[in-house]
């Protein structure tokens, strides 16, 4: 784990009003693994920190996916190209991918594309096949970065590619399911991939594990902490209908 | 000459003036950032007697300069912490106080009881702001009596160094504080949370799965300074400043109040290192004063 | 059709919802930025029978999204507001209460006699945080005998309609809430400042002159909005919201929590033009939820 | 009185550490007098505003004067030019110049040139000799900018013209001073020059005359608005001892 001061070198937009910033922050990219995120506290911004999946590494550039949804994504995606936030990373625990699981469907919603990248490019290292299934309400909001083998479209008016939930395109049968995207959405992976990996979405106080506030309601019972234990799950480990659904992915 | 900030305080050997507050540590084994030479002691999360899986999200919400938190005291009770972590910190440098809940006066004692004598446990900080359902729900904390009740059970159960963590929530916290004092608590932790509520639009709903929480941060700090002053002035016993530090300055309020030490928490969430960065703005202001302990410094008339 | 958003509560028929709170707009008289088609009302600054020169300066301090005041109650006296400025307020079309204040229950009931029957005086807000020198410098409002008492000399002093402003600084603010009801009070205003402290580290000494203060603004909000709807559940009166609001949407937060107006103050300092962006933000939110009047909102259960 | 978005165009040192900040508020510099000043408010900043004096207006330009001493004068000088603030002015009271009073004396302490320019500029309008006196801790510290038929240099360690207070190089039998500096060197103005106008520093709340918040303690008793009543004033009608000493322009 490291904290930096991690100065904005480009920006670039991947599908409508979804952007992509790159800051340079070497050691934590360097440690980085898929699913994992960082904490990026704006200087002058609200008081806590705001979690985001690393999105893509490159050297000693670090890549974050984002939309303006409230606040602090406002501040971050008004950031000049020189400025800096504080990077806190890498967090949390990382996808868990197996050479001998089989092939591996990156299943994402929206803004839910943030960790598919670094997973299909770890999925590839490890010599396995990825198809990567992307949903989004029309065309101009489908991302247009992906990785992997292929990809597999749908939108909800069908201005692109398959038409409806993009789950339908999952053909049944894949080794390796990773998830992302609203909690409603990962819900639905549960019903029918409970060994999905999902990465989830909860509220973060610290990001650290000492608050306890990004509890995710177990199926076990109790609670564990989205940022440390999480914030990738096995779909049926959740206790979805206890696991709230307003957050920012869900528009 | 260095400035030398240990303290001795409440029947506490610190290593400086700056601690972690109670429930934004841990059990002090994460924050890895931290110097932790820097530490002047720390409080554990709440605990219980029995374990408790604490409230159902969402359990924090932000809110202008601060947040507030409604966990529900989450903890693996208090024979786990003692199994898990008190031998842990019976290794470490830094003195450790568990911060003790109860939801009855006995369930408090029990507690208290379990803690005495275990190696590593330095102390207890006694939270008051939990609600007595002996007495319909009011918290111990809402009155001398009650807040009085507890204290005395608790320094009658265990013999370790007695702190009591005051509610801010209160019309009349220098009585609460003689209260305490009068039954032989060894030092006052002023203040914990005030409480505060935040309404979800898009629902209509309270957002917290607990409807209200504890407002912490650097919003609160004017009123907890204050609160903390009229502690200060209410009793002769040593009062431990809580509420809102997130720099030395902050803290130097604090101590210029009166208080014997500061504890930081919310600040911890934003930055990993900011006890660090406190206890560095302490040295730095007394070296700048010319003085060498924190008794040195003036305090406000 | 566009939403109505005016409202008659407390036996004062408001413009709309949103008002400017004591103490943050003057005698209504400045403010030039302000669209006043907007203000749903306004009340005075605090008033006192014998004019006041206010407390020396420093009398304010900033903090983290607030600020402190000392003021001290400068007015010119219960005599000139009503020679200056109520002829004023006769002309205007929308409602100004007076706030008022006293040391003594019946220097409270000697200023709301002499507001009876004045034009332009719409009604009477009860400031019950100030110090009765008769019983040693405790606020007024600080527990329900002593609120109830001022209220009721006031009630008996005057037929205004009557709002009583409440302090956040008590235990159990549904007490004192239902004791100022039980004597007549026509609505609840809910919140005054919480307390606090600033010390400045060049003097070691509190930056205000008068040592201690109110904080209010976006810092307070949440600890605000908690205690109202502390109020609304206790009274069958109405209950106006006040407390660090800013925009529409903490406005909406205290609707939400079944306030019927809510009160704007520090954030008019920021922004001249709050309380306007505030009332054109209400009549977006309704229009987007389909309705055309206040009441139709849903409240938090 | 206007309340604008205001676009930073322009910086400049004028001396070590002091920076003349240029925004585009032209409604705002086409109402300015010498003395009044603008409330600035930081979107991202702290909650209230900042108050500084108009130091100079060109067309639609309107500039002030600043050092860093916290928070908010900290973000001002980190603004990128294209960034605005929000500008609430022109406030308060502006000084009062007579045509037949006589030759004027500007006197400025560090950064009390900051109502001068303006000040210059109407005295030459109205025809009036005008010499500016300023002193500052040392030759760095003097401000580059001056207006006027003259000026008169002085510094505390004397690095640069007269040494010690530039109270001393003014002379007697001028027909108006005005002075602007630390509360300080005003009460020492008020002691040499009772009728000096003097531009005052106060905390303010709201800079509009409702918070009561910027109280100047007043010979004949009681208080009154530094941001309405002032914050010129008269340099005899101030209880010097009971203001406050410890703001800003005081190092
Ligand atoms: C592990 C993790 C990884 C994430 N990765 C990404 C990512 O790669 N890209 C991305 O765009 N977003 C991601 N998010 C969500 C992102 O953190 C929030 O959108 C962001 O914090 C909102 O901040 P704001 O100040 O703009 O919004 P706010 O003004 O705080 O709130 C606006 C909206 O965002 C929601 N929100 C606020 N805070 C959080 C939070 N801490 N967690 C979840 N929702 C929140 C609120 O419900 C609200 O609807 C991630 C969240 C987590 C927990
Ligand atoms: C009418 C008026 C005109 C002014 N004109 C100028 C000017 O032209 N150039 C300039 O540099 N400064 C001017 N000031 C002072 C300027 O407003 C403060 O320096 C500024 O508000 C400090 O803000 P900050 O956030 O940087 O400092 P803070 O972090 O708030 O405080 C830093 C220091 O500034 C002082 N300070 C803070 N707020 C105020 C305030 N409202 N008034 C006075 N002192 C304060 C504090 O005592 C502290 O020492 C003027 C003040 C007034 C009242
Ligand atoms: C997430 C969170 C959990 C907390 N848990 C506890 C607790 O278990 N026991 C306790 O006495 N105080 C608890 N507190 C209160 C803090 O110890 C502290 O008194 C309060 O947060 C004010 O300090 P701060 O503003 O520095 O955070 C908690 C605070 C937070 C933010
Ligand atoms: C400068 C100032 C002066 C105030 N004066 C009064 C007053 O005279 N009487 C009163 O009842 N409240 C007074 N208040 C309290 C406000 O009316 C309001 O209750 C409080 O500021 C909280 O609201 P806010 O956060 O919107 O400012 C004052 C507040 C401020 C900031
Ligand atoms: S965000 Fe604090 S424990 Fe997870
Ligand atoms: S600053 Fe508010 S009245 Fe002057």
């Amino acid at each position: 784990m490291h904290e930096l001061a991690a100065a904005l070198v480009g920006r670039r937009e991947v599908a409508e009003d979804m952007w992509v910033l790159s800051f340079v922050a070497g050691p934590i990219g360097a440690e980085a693994r898929p699913g994992q995120f960082v904490n990026l506290g704006l200087p002058a911004g609200p008081l806590l920190r705001r979690p985001f999946s690393v999105y893509r590494v490159e050297g000693e550039v670090v890549e974050v996916v984002l939309k303006a949804v409230g606040v602090g994504t406002r501040m971050l995606l008004d950031l000049l190209p020189g400025q800096a936030v504080s990077c806190l990373g890498p967090l949390g625990r990382p996808f868990a991918l197996s050479a001998e699981a089989g092939p591996v469907a990156l299943v994402s919603g929206g803004l839910g594309v943030a960790p598919m990248i670094m997973a299909a490019r770890e999925a590839k290292r490890l010599g396995l096949p990825v198809t990567w299934f992307h949903g989004a309400r029309s065309a101009q909001h489908l991302s247009r970065e992906w990785e992997g083998d292929q990809v597999v479209w749908a939108t909800d008016d069908g201005s692109r590619g398959l038409t409806g939930s993009i789950l339908n395109a999952v053909p049944d049968g894949l080794g390796q399911v990773l998830a992302c995207g609203p909690n409603p959405m990962l819900k639905a992976v549960a019903a029918k991939w409970p060994l999905a990996q999902v990465a989830l979405e909860t509220y973060m106080g610290c990001g650290t594990g000492v608050c306890l506030g990004c509890a995710v309601p177990l199926v076990a019972g109790g609670f564990d902490r989205a940022c440390t234990e999480g914030p990738i799950y096995r779909a049926a480990d959740v206790d979805w209908d206890r696991l709230p659904g307003h957050l920012s992915y869900a528009e | 000459m260095s400035p030398a900030l240990s303290v001795v305080t409440g029947g506490i050997s610190l290593k400086g003036p700056v601690m972690a507050a109670s429930g934004t540590f841990g059990y002090g084994t994460e924050v890895p950032l931290l110097d932790r030479a820097a530490l002047g002691g720390m409080v554990s999360k709440g605990v219980t007697l029995r374990p408790r899986q604490g409230a159902p999200p969402s359990r924090i919400v932000e809110t202008p300069s601060g947040m507030i938190n409604a966990i529900g005291l989450q903890n693996p009770g208090v024979d786990a912490v003692i199994a898990d972590y008190a031998p842990k910190w019976a290794a470490w440098d830094f003195p450790v106080l568990v911060n003790v809940n109860g939801e009855t006066v006995d369930e408090y004692a029990e507690v208290a009881r379990r803690l005495d004598g275990v190696p590593g446990v330095a102390g207890i900080e006694l939270n008051i702001s939990c609600p007595n359902v002996e007495a319909g729900g009011m918290w111990f904390g809402n009155d001398p009596a009650s807040a009085a009740a507890v204290t005395q059970a608790v320094r009658r159960a265990s013999k370790l160094p007695l702190w009591v963590k005051l509610t801010p929530n209160v019309t009349d916290i220098a009585a609460i504080a003689r209260a305490v004092e009068s039954v032989g608590a060894d030092a006052i932790s002023a203040v914990n949370t005030f409480t505060g509520m935040s309404i979800d639009l898009h629902t209509g709903q309270p957002r917290l799965a607990n409807r209200s929480g504890g407002l912490s941060g650097p919003a609160i700090r004017p009123a907890a300074l204050y609160l903390a002053y009229q502690a200060v002035r209410a009793v002769a016993i040593p009062v431990i400043g809580i509420g809102g530090i997130s720099t030395a300055e902050d803290a130097l309020e604090f101590l210029y109040a009166g208080c014997s030490a500061v504890q930081v928490g919310t600040a911890t969430f934003v930055n990993p290192r900011a006890i660090a960065n406190i206890h560095q703005g302490l040295i730095a202001h007394l070296s700048h004063k010319g003085v060498v302990t924190l008794a040195e410094l003036s305090r406000i008339t």
